[in-house]
């Protein structure tokens, strides 16, 4: 079990999964859930549990549609659907060092180029 | 300021009597040491103290006033430390506002099972009071010991 | 102005709806305006007085003309309605047997600030289109109105009547009003400053109890301050720690009932800033516990007779303004 | 002049290992009004208390200062002691020497001189020391009961049946509660009605019991031992003492389509009905909403044929006053209403129903004559979904954060009768847990799995759609087995979260009890006192305090009776004398310590005061009923004069101590 991914992946989700009791109501209506490996209920434990580098592994973390339907339904508030995202922000910032400096920045800058889809990047592909 | 090492500062402590006047009988029963500076006088419940008291108290010569009470929620009469929360906010913002030294006045929550917490509180409220030095701000020259 | 109240005063205790009249008539110096009652036409027209200096708030007076016979007609400015609601909230008037006519407030004018210019030997006091002619044993001088008025007109609070059984003039609005600034100004001082300011202002105390006697929220049967079995009666300022306690305890009695009427500072013959320990605690109140104007209604729970499960905790205080 | 006793205790080497007890003695004898001060091995002993009594005789005392343990240990002791010797019980004051001082203190220096200041304290303290008297305050031999199911009822019958006389106050037109409502109970599967309508006609035969039915509890003023309750009547607009039930109006009555509440709407009463066959008092009441007399002046057929003349349109709310001893809180609980859970369909598809539906679906004086039929169309259901935890087991915003405790039991006892009434019907329960504690709970559980083949699945519906065929798509996920279902059903049950009902809120306020955050009534302790409420003299029965089963709730019934019967019992009751009082001629009457009173226990009253000039003068001024008082002493602060002061602990008691410690 990988103690850092684990805080890593925790506190950029800000997701507490302690608060989950494991009812399963977030897979339950999952539109990619025959699509996934581990469904988000499966996301939500194995982060618990520290098993963060299968997820990683897994192409799960790209099948998310981030539908946010999970979010919605959880009764207790737990939003697998950002725990999901943060084990895929996880596995990309791993993917060897950094994609983007703030130096490349404005080269990358053009009119039709939304600026959040930067801040989004620069978020992604930085460590 | 100058640190007196050997000043022994007064301190009274108004106790409730279900919460924390337990809590400081806990805390003799389990033999916790905190410094004798500290009396404690036993007041039904936290929301007794009248502010009068406390001026009093500095009036005569002490150098600290500490209030426990229940924790909020538990009061033995359901709401009186709520009372005693507005009150006393407002009593020590107050006395702030006079500039009269914050760390000489205190509000702590102590439970009947808060032994330990008691005897930590008071061995921390004595030390900064002690930093502090004797009252001068808020003191009445004519009960000023020799 | 002064007219049409007297006019409608007269009418009112012609057809027998009020037995008696509050307002104002002349003391000894012309700028010197005091609370009178008044029970006929004649009184009215020789004595009745409505101008610049009539600042004194009458809420307190009603407390003593209500337990009497009879009905009272009181001409109520905006801030002295706050104080008014107040005291119904307490059960210390009682509604039925006062007439309220609202009036216009000021701003008044405060005669210390005329007094500050040299100016002396003061008969009279003229406002004409806000230059104030001065008439004096030496001759006439002039100044300007704004430079005159009463500090707590300065940072008026409400040009609204809260309450009122009819209306002379028009009734205005609650305002934003700068009245936090000098407590402000001294939470930012560090405790030292602090401290030295109030010695130098509450040094100053004679303990004539003058701000207490006017305070429409120190309407107490016996004040604790008179009371030798309170364990805190002294008449006299003896020392540093008297003068404080007086005004901490005084403070503190009048918190979350004290409406801000400004009228102890306006009394205060050493002119201490009292109402800035009024006004701290109306802040306090304000920002930890939601807005609450004292007065302002005959219903709501005072702020210290409730609570929330999360207020905030005494620890707060360490955490705002400057050690 | 003040003969004041000081009596140093060693506690064997407790005290004295740490403090020089004599020299304890020895300065608090040149205290002032101190005559006489000892010290004793053991001052608790039957020897030691012997010497406080002679002191106190011999001496003449007025004050006794006991320097030993806390005063929490033995302050009634040494009371007792000084009251067999005829001193007043409240002149005794106890410095604590041992538990604050000689056991945290080291230094045998130190601790002899803070024991000596905690003395002085306690000297200072005594000298001011006011006899006191404890106060007798009688008991009204009656009791109320609100709420008139099944906690309330047996609660009721308890009562009565040690002697007793009950009122029940019950808001809708019959008693039985939710109870009424159930088919068949768990774990026995009996009927609910056989078991429950028997005790609602013992209820109304019993001479000791008063039904208000169609009543509410509109105010309480008063304390422990008599409270004085105003119980509004409403107009039932039929005259309960002429109506004998005969339900000839509800036949003939013109107006049919009022939906019927007793079967939750799933069909229609008359305007002028009973609720249901073994209603209790039988007695029909006329729904003023629906009726066309009222509504339109034009009818008037029950008034024609009722042949008792019972029916008076006319009729108004009647308020009743009534003295109580003690009172007893059995207003239940409702089921949470779903209309924010939309994922399960419940506003768009009649065939998703809640389980206290489906309750009166299966029943046979339900409005299917007991036969399980689709709501939408009277077919046979062949699939049915049961969900679990339906707005249980939630964060905040989601619904109830508590578990309803009642759900997993009553949702297998309907699966388990669907499949014993028609067993070509499937049937599903999506469960998170099943929780079964209890007797023969977990086995009867395991029935349904085992004998009647109930799929059981771990896991929780996420979406309910109704389709156009009639058939509804129930998507869930079976987490045992890893996957996503979607199971066609016709009919979905949902087991709705239970909560408390909204009548309890105002009922906590009227009566200063106390609620947590979810309305449920809060017991005096939650381990040793859970059917008293913090309040004295009022009880609490049933679901007002948190989900319940029937053998619970009537067990909890029982339990209130107990101790209300343990109050009743009583000719009067001792009040503490450390109460607040209020000196008249200071107060102002301005209501601050009113608002702060936790017990509601200060009033005020107009007061005629002689005035210095002979006349007189009439001033509103607080009473405080020292009966009610508990004398926590809020008030004392609130009061801006210093005419409130509390017993036992004035203002110029602790200001001495104050004074003496400081010194």
């Amino acid at each position: 079990m990988n103690k850092n991914l684990k805080e890593q992946v925790i506190r950029s989700s800000g997701v507490n999964v302690l608060k989950c009791m494991r009812c399963g109501k977030c897979s339950a209506t999952c539109p990619s859930y025959d699509e996934m490996e581990y469904h988000p209920h499966q996301f939500v434990y194995m982060v618990e549990k520290g098993d963060i580098e299968t997820l990683m592994k897994s192409d799960s973390i790209y099948k998310c549609l981030t539908c946010f339907a999970c979010v919605d339904r959880c009764p207790r508030g737990v939003e697998p659907a950002r725990v999901v995202e943060a084990v895929r922000l996880a596995a990309i910032r791993q993917q060897g060092g950094n994609h983007l400096k703030p130096t490349d920045i404005p080269g990358m800058l053009d009119e039709d180029l939304p600026q959040q889809a930067i801040v989004t990047a620069f978020r992604k592909y930085a460590k | 300021m100058q640190v007196n090492e050997n000043f022994e500062p007064v301190i009274v402590a108004f106790c409730c009597n279900w919460c924390s006047y337990a809590g400081a009988d806990l805390s003799g029963t389990n033999r916790l040491n905190y410094p004798s500076n500290v009396k404690i006088i036993r007041v039904p419940c936290s929301c007794r103290v009248n502010p009068m008291f406390i001026l009093r108290a500095f009036q005569k010569g002490a150098d600290g006033v500490i209030i426990c009470g229940c924790h909020p929620g538990d009061c033995h009469y359901t709401s009186g430390n709520y009372f005693t929360r507005r009150r006393i906010t407002l009593l020590y913002s107050m006395l702030d506002f006079l500039g009269i030294e914050r760390n000489r006045t205190r509000l702590e929550w102590v439970s009947a099972a808060e032994g330990a917490k008691f005897a930590a509180t008071m061995e921390q409220f004595t030390a900064d009071v002690k930093a502090l030095g004797p009252n001068r701000r808020l003191e009445d020259l004519r009960c000023r010991k020799q | 102005m002064q007219e049409a109240m007297i006019k409608r005063a007269k009418e009112l205790l012609a057809d027998g709806s009020v037995d008696r009249v509050i307002g104002w008539k002349r003391g000894e110096f012309a700028y010197d305006m005091t609370p009178a009652v008044f029970t006929s036409a004649e009184e009215l027209d020789s004595e009745f007085i409505f101008d610049d200096f009539t600042s004194a708030n009458v809420s307190k007076y009603l407390v003593k003309e209500t337990a009497k016979e009879g009905k009272i007609l009181a001409f109520l400015k905006p801030c002295d309605t706050y104080s008014f609601n107040q005291l119904i909230k307490e059960h210390r008037i009682d509604r039925d047997k006062v007439y309220v006519i609202g009036i216009p407030g000021g701003p008044k004018l405060d005669i210390e600030k005329i007094k500050a210019k040299g100016i002396t030997g003061i008969l009279s006091v003229k406002n004409e289109d806000y230059t104030l002619k001065i008439e004096t044993l030496y001759g006439e001088e002039t100044m300007p109105f704004s430079e005159a008025i009463l500090d707590k007109c300065a940072s008026c609070k409400s040009k609204k009547h809260v309450v009122y059984d009819e209306l002379i003039g028009e009734d205005g609005d609650v305002l934003d009003s700068n009245r936090f600034d000098m407590v402000e100004k001294l939470e930012n001082m560090t405790a030292q400053e602090r401290f030295d300011f109030w010695r130098d202002q509450l040094s100053k105390c004679i303990r004539c109890n003058a701000c207490r006697n006017v305070c429409p929220a120190c309407t107490c049967e016996n004040c604790v301050f008179d009371n030798p079995k309170s364990g805190i009666d002294n008449k006299a300022p003896a020392d540093s720690f008297e003068e404080n306690m007086f005004h901490i305890i005084r403070a503190f009695h009048v918190a979350g009932r004290c409406t801000d009427c400004g009228e102890c500072s306006r009394v205060c013959p050493q002119h201490i800033p009292l109402h800035l320990l009024n006004r701290k605690f109306i802040k306090d109140i304000n920002e930890l516990y939601g807005e609450y104007q004292a007065g302002a209604d005959t219903t709501s729970r005072a702020p210290l007779n409730t609570y929330t499960k999360d207020d905030c905790e005494p620890s707060i205080v360490h955490e705002r303004g400057v050690e | 002049m003040q003969r004041i006793g000081v009596f140093v205790c060693h506690c064997g080497t407790n005290i004295a290992a740490t403090v020089d007890v004599k020299a304890v003695a020895e300065a608090l004898g040149h205290e002032p009004g101190v005559v006489i001060s000892q010290d004793y091995q053991y001052m608790c002993s039957e020897s030691g208390q012997e010497l406080v009594k002679n002191a106190i005789r011999e001496q003449k005392l007025t004050g006794v200062v006991i320097c030993s343990c806390s005063p929490r240990m033995h302050e009634n002791t040494f009371r007792k002691a000084a009251a067999s010797a005829g001193l007043n019980p409240y002149l005794v004051e106890i410095a604590n020497i041992r538990e604050q001082c000689s056991w945290i203190h080291k230094e045998v220096a130190n601790a002899t001189d803070k024991a000596i200041i905690l003395g002085k304290a306690a000297v200072a303290k005594v000298h001011l020391n006011t006899p006191l008297n404890s106060m007798e305050s009688p008991v009204v031999k009656r009791a109320l009961v609100i709420g008139g199911g099944i906690a309330g009822i047996q609660t009721a019958l308890d009562i009565a049946e040690a002697g007793f006389d009950v009122d029940i106050v019950e808001k809708q037109p019959t008693i039985g509660g939710k109870m009424a409502q159930i088919d068949k109970t768990f774990p026995t599967l009996d009927c609910a009605a056989c078991i429950l309508t028997p005790k609602m006609v013992e209820a109304s035969q019993n001479e000791r019991i008063t039904i208000h039915s169609f009543s509410e509890v509109e105010d309480v003023k008063g304390f422990v031992g008599n409270f004085t309750v105003k119980i509004r009547k409403k107009a039932r607009f039929v005259d309960e003492t002429k109506c004998t039930g005969c339900g000839l109006c509800t036949e003939k009555c013109p107006m049919k389509k009022v939906p019927n509440e007793f079967n939750l709407g799933l069909d229609n009463r008359s305007a002028i009905y009973i609720p249901f066959a073994q209603a209790v008092p039988k007695v029909a009441t006329i729904d003023p909403n629906y009726c066309m007399m009222m509504k339109t002046g034009k009818c008037g057929v029950c008034s024609k044929v009722c042949s008792v003349g019972a029916i008076d349109y006319k009729q108004q709310d009647t308020i009743i006053e009534q003295q109580y001893g003690a009172i007893v809180v059995a207003t239940g609980f409702n089921p949470i209403n779903l209309d924010k859970y939309d994922e399960f369909a419940y506003n768009q598809c009649p065939d998703v129903v809640t389980s206290l539906e489906l309750e009166r679906l299966m029943n046979a004086a339900g409005p299917n004559g007991g036969t399980l039929l689709r709501p939408s169309d009277k077919s046979h259901p062949h699939t049915i979904v049961f969900v679990q935890c339906v707005g249980s087991r939630c964060d905040d915003e989601k619904g109830k954060p508590y578990c309803s405790k009642i759900c997993c039991m009553y949702t297998a006892k309907h699966a388990m009768l669907i499949r014993e009434k028609y067993p070509d019907t499937e049937v599903y329960v999506f469960y998170i847990d099943v929780r079964t504690p209890g007797k023969n709970f977990d086995e009867f559980y395991r029935r349904a799995v085992e004998q009647y083949n109930v799929h059981y699945i771990k896991g929780m519906v996420g979406k309910v759609t109704p389709k156009s065929d009639g058939k509804i798509d129930v998507q869930a996920s079976d987490l045992l087995a890893n996957e996503q279902l979607h199971i066609d059903a016709d009919m979905v049950v949902l087991a709705a979260a239970i909560e408390p009902d909204k009548t309890a809120r105002p009922l906590a306020t009227m009566l200063t009890t106390q609620m947590d955050t979810n309305d449920f009534f809060t017991e005096a302790h939650p381990k040793l006192r859970p059917v008293e409420s913090a309040t004295a003299g009022i009880f609490l029965s049933g679901a007002c305090q948190g989900p319940k089963d029937i053998p619970e709730t009537v067990a909890q019934g029982s339990a209130a009776a107990a101790k209300a019967i343990g109050l009743l019992c009583k000719n009067s009751i001792t009040c503490n004398p450390c109460v607040a009082h209020s000196d008249e001629l200071m107060c102002n009457g301005c209501s601050s310590c009113e608002k702060v009173c936790p017990y509601g226990a200060i009033t005020y009253i107009d007061k005629e005061f002689r005035m210095p000039d002979r006349t007189t003068k009439v001033r509103r001024v607080a009473s405080v009923n020292p009966a009610v008082c508990q004398g926590c002493g809020a008030c004392t602060v609130a009061c801006p004069s210093g005419a409130m002061d509390l017993n036992g602990f004035s203002n110029s008691q602790i200001m001495a101590e104050v004074d003496a410690i400081c010194k």
